[in-house]
């Protein structure tokens, strides 16, 4: 029961993106299409399970035994930085295509909020191991949601007829703002 | 086979100049960073506890949380609170301060209450940091809502609503606020006692 | 001091075995691709026209690599990019052709050309088109003004002036043709920059129902034909037509014609002929 | 030396971060809702994205093509660590003002953005000068969604109360959503205001 608690908190009622307002970069630039955006959300969920995973065992085996709390930050990151280059290679290796959709915002799921976000929360929260697993599925399908939403209103997006300088990334952060209105209504679910 | 060799010796070596910058930044800056924290926490200390002049810390005791607030009950997990005993010019201790800690909306929410020693009423109250949205949660610093505060001893139930009004559109942060003054009140107000 | 040493070895070691970690994935996940198409793709525009005929510059850098498509074969780039790739590839670098410009064949603006409706639909010419064949303007041939071309260009070479008309950058424009590809009504031709002559339409249709929808339209006087020293237009279908072959860039059917649909691109160089070789 | 300029103008109007290039949006919707912040923000990210610039540029050869991106985050998640310590050690005050913004810098995609596109192919000059653009670009982005937000959501304008306690504000503009609408508008303006100067020119 506390998992799936943990989870639907992940996902809906913080749900990282439009409710803590974490992997804003990647949630404005990729959303051009839904298939990028599955693509970014998956290799975004991907690395997060990996890092819930790595940060707690690094968290609770080495800083905390050896006291490094000022490691904490760049040992995260740097954890997430080499699940992000793996993700890099694989893709480049699988799936070309979806490698050159993503372009400049690969590297950037490295400095993207909240997967660096999600793991310092997890470790304040003193979560157990399987707790940070399933709060790094639930972020990060949370994460691929708000991106496949916001996916699919801005194709719709491009043959409306919006005010000329509105038009494109303008109207997507009106989009967003009204999305994440939305999304805080789901507070207090859990 | 050199590219990775050189992929893992560039890694590694970066990786341990950051790791020697930081702990030698850390361990430089350590001694400077707690000696600011206590000077200011000395400030709030003597703004809490008015008349006090030395500030003596009394070490720190697990904190509890004393009366169960319906909407708040969650399960609070344990944390430490400070304890400062104030002093008067005649070296008499005039009353302690305690640090609370309560979960606002934008984090945690941490205050100092000044405590006075004989009636166990409180004196005063000051926030020591919060990332409530400011214009909104923020508004938990002024006086008229820390004011309220005035006066109340342990026993006096302290809940937004019923005893003390909360601040209009910033229920969680003065929720926060209620909740870090209870927590500790009692332990700080027992470790003063023992310490008398 | 332990502290220190002890985060020294903790961050070294962790860098370490990470590294390690990619380097077996590296070497798992190796893409052996030939150095030199990463050469190739690194000095192409990167635009991912398909104006060369592959399937974006990666396609193109393959089969260049490959000697399968000429080096001159990206158009987008001119001859700068294929003395670039010529050298990368150890060949000679080839003369280039002459640098293709998008021209907007259709002078029919909000101003010009009546409207029978406010079109409200999606901002979109190919739907407009697809859905109703553009009927809300009066001209069936005409620009429908809705901006897909803008949109397609990915050089930014496009915008949409007031008049409701596309106008092409010259200096932006890498004449990839994508552009021409997005127009439903096939107004936008890729011109050499040396043909200084265009007739701004496209409509076939009469005369007199050319002039009913549109004051710049051609409407088949047949002037321009009689007036050209070498015989360089003929009007076929209602519309006349320049055969660069033969243009002399002599500008006299410009002056010539009553609703002044042909129009001289200033300062383009005068040649002879229009290809050297 | 015209290149230099014209790179480092480019950071600050075409090549805005946060209206053109969309990136280091966190910090923008996080931190903005006061002008103050946004300054303070602007400047923390300003000094660590020169110095780490500076310093990828540096080590451009070094690094190797395949471990680039774990290199290029520990150059600057040390970068700001150690200025969070240092301003934290030297000048308290101000770290009490934007304490809580440096550690987010880390996480600021400009960093990471400008160093794989920019700093580790360009001399060390270039990538100072497009950090600094970058970073100005940034900070003035941030100091007017701040105010915008500010006058809105609360009324006053670097702390200074513009309007009378009881006037009513919208409340709206303090949270993030409000900022996703500032923001969306302000880019808005910016393309009108370009499409002009296009006509213009």
């Amino acid at each position: 029961m506390e998992l799936f608690l943990i989870f639907i908190g992940a996902v809906f009622v913080n749900n990282f993106v439009l409710v803590r307002f974490l992997g804003i970069c990647p949630f404005m630039g990729v959303s051009k299409q839904t298939e990028t955006a599955l693509g970014m959300g998956a290799a975004t969920t991907f690395v997060m399970v990996v890092t819930a995973a790595l940060t707690w065992l690094l968290q609770w085996y080495v800083l905390e035994p050896f006291g490094l709390p000022f490691l904490q930050t760049p040992v995260f990151i740097l954890v997430i930085a080499s699940m992000v280059q793996l993700v890099e290679m694989f893709l480049h290796k699988t799936s070309p295509g979806l490698y050159r959709a993503l372009g400049i915002y690969l590297p950037l799921i490295t400095t993207n909020c909240a997967v660096l976000g999600f793991s310092l929360i997890a470790v304040q929260g003193a979560y157990s191991f399987i707790q940070s697993l399933i709060f790094g599925l639930g972020a990060g399908i949370g994460f691929t949601i708000a991106l496949m939403l916001m996916a699919g209103i801005r194709e719709e997006l491009r043959f409306a007829d919006v005010p000329k300088p509105l038009a494109g990334t303008g109207i997507a952060f009106i989009i967003a703002g009204l999305l994440s209105l939305a999304f805080s209504g789901f507070a207090g679910l859990v | 086979m050199n590219e990775s060799v050189r992929m893992i010796v560039v890694l590694a070596v970066i990786a341990m100049v950051s790791g020697g910058v930081l702990s030698f930044v850390y361990d430089w800056t350590g001694a400077i960073i707690a000696e600011n924290q206590l000077r200011q926490m000395e400030s709030s200390v003597f703004e809490v506890l008015p008349g006090a002049v030395r500030v003596e810390p009394l070490g720190t005791a697990p904190s509890t949380l004393v009366q169960d607030d319906p909407e708040t009950s969650r399960e609070v997990e344990q944390t430490t609170t400070q304890i400062f005993v104030g002093f008067d010019a005649q070296d008499k201790a005039l009353g302690y301060a305690f640090v609370g800690e309560g979960p606002g909306y934008g984090g945690a929410v941490r205050i100092l209450v000044g405590v006075d020693g004989e009636s166990g009423e409180i004196l005063n109250l000051a926030v020591l940091n919060h990332a409530e949205t400011p214009g909104l949660g923020s508004k938990i610093e002024e006086a008229s809502f820390r004011n309220q505060f005035k006066g109340k001893t342990l026993d006096d139930p302290i809940a937004i609503g019923r005893d003390i009004d909360g601040i209009s559109g910033a229920t969680v942060s003065s929720r926060a606020v209620a909740e870090a003054v209870r927590r500790g009140f009692a332990d700080a107000a027992a470790a003063y006692e023992r310490s008398r | 001091m332990s502290t220190s040493l002890i985060s020294l070895i903790s961050m070294g070691m962790l860098g370490a075995v990470l590294a390690g970690g990619l380097v077996v994935a590296s070497k798992k996940f190796a893409v052996e691709t030939d150095p030199k198409v990463d050469e190739i793709e690194e000095v192409l525009p990167g635009a991912n026209c398909g104006a060369c005929g592959y399937a974006g510059c990666r396609a193109f850098a393959e089969a260049a690599a490959g000697e399968k498509a000429p080096v001159d074969g990206c158009p987008v780039g001119g001859s700068k990019v294929a003395a670039l790739v010529a050298k990368i590839l150890g060949m000679e670098p080839v003369e280039g052709a002459n640098r293709k410009v998008a021209q907007v064949l259709c002078k029919g603006g909000h101003a010009e050309a009546k409207l029978f409706a406010e079109w409200n639909g999606p901002r979109d010419c190919r739907i407009a088109q697809s859905t109703q064949n553009g009927s809300f303007k009066g001209c069936s041939y005409g620009c429908l003004g809705l901006g897909t071309c803008v949109e397609a260009c990915p050089f930014g070479a496009m915008y949409m002036d007031d008049n409701g008309l596309p106008v092409v950058i010259e200096e932006k424009c890498t004449g990839c043709g994508m552009c021409v590809r997005a127009c439903p009504r096939d107004i936008i031709v890729l011109a050499e920059e040396p043909q200084g002559v265009h007739i701004r339409c496209r409509s076939l249709a009469l005369g007199k129902d050319v002039r009913g929808v549109c004051s710049v339209g051609c409407i088949a006087c047949r002037r321009c034909e009689k007036e050209c020293p070498v015989d360089a237009i003929t009007v076929e279908d209602n519309l006349a037509r320049i055969d660069y072959d033969k243009c002399i860039n002599c500008r006299k059917c410009v002056a010539v014609c009553p609703v002044n649909t042909i129009e001289y691109q200033e300062g383009k160089p005068v040649l002879k002929k229009r290809r050297a070789s | 030396m015209g290149a230099l300029i014209k790179d480092f103008l480019n950071g600050i109007w075409n090549d805005n971060p946060t209206f053109r290039l969309q990136i280091g949006l966190c910090p923008v919707l996080a931190v903005t809702s006061t002008a103050l912040n946004g300054v303070g923000m602007g400047l923390a990210t300003t000094f660590v994205l020169m110095c780490s610039s500076i310093l990828i540029s540096i080590l451009r050869n070094v690094i190797p093509e395949k471990v680039r991106i774990p290199c290029y985050i520990i150059v600057i998640a040390t970068f700001s660590t150690v200025v969070d310590l240092v301003m934290h050690a030297m000048l308290p005050d101000l770290h009490r003002v934007l304490g809580i913004f440096i550690p987010l810098i880390v996480v600021n995609c400009i960093l990471m953005g400008r160093a794989e596109a920019y700093a580790s192919k360009k001399p060390v000059i270039y990538a100072a000068f497009d950090g600094l653009g970058m970073g100005i670009g940034f900070t003035w982005a941030l100091t007017l969604i701040g105010a915008v937000r500010e006058m809105l959501g609360a009324g006053s304008l670097f702390g200074v109360q513009l309007v009378s306690d009881t006037a009513a504000t919208f409340g709206v503009f303090s949270l993030p959503p409000g900022a996703f609408i500032t923001v969306g508008l302000l880019i808005a303006g910016m393309n009108m205001i370009s499409t002009r100067l296009r006509k213009a020119s």
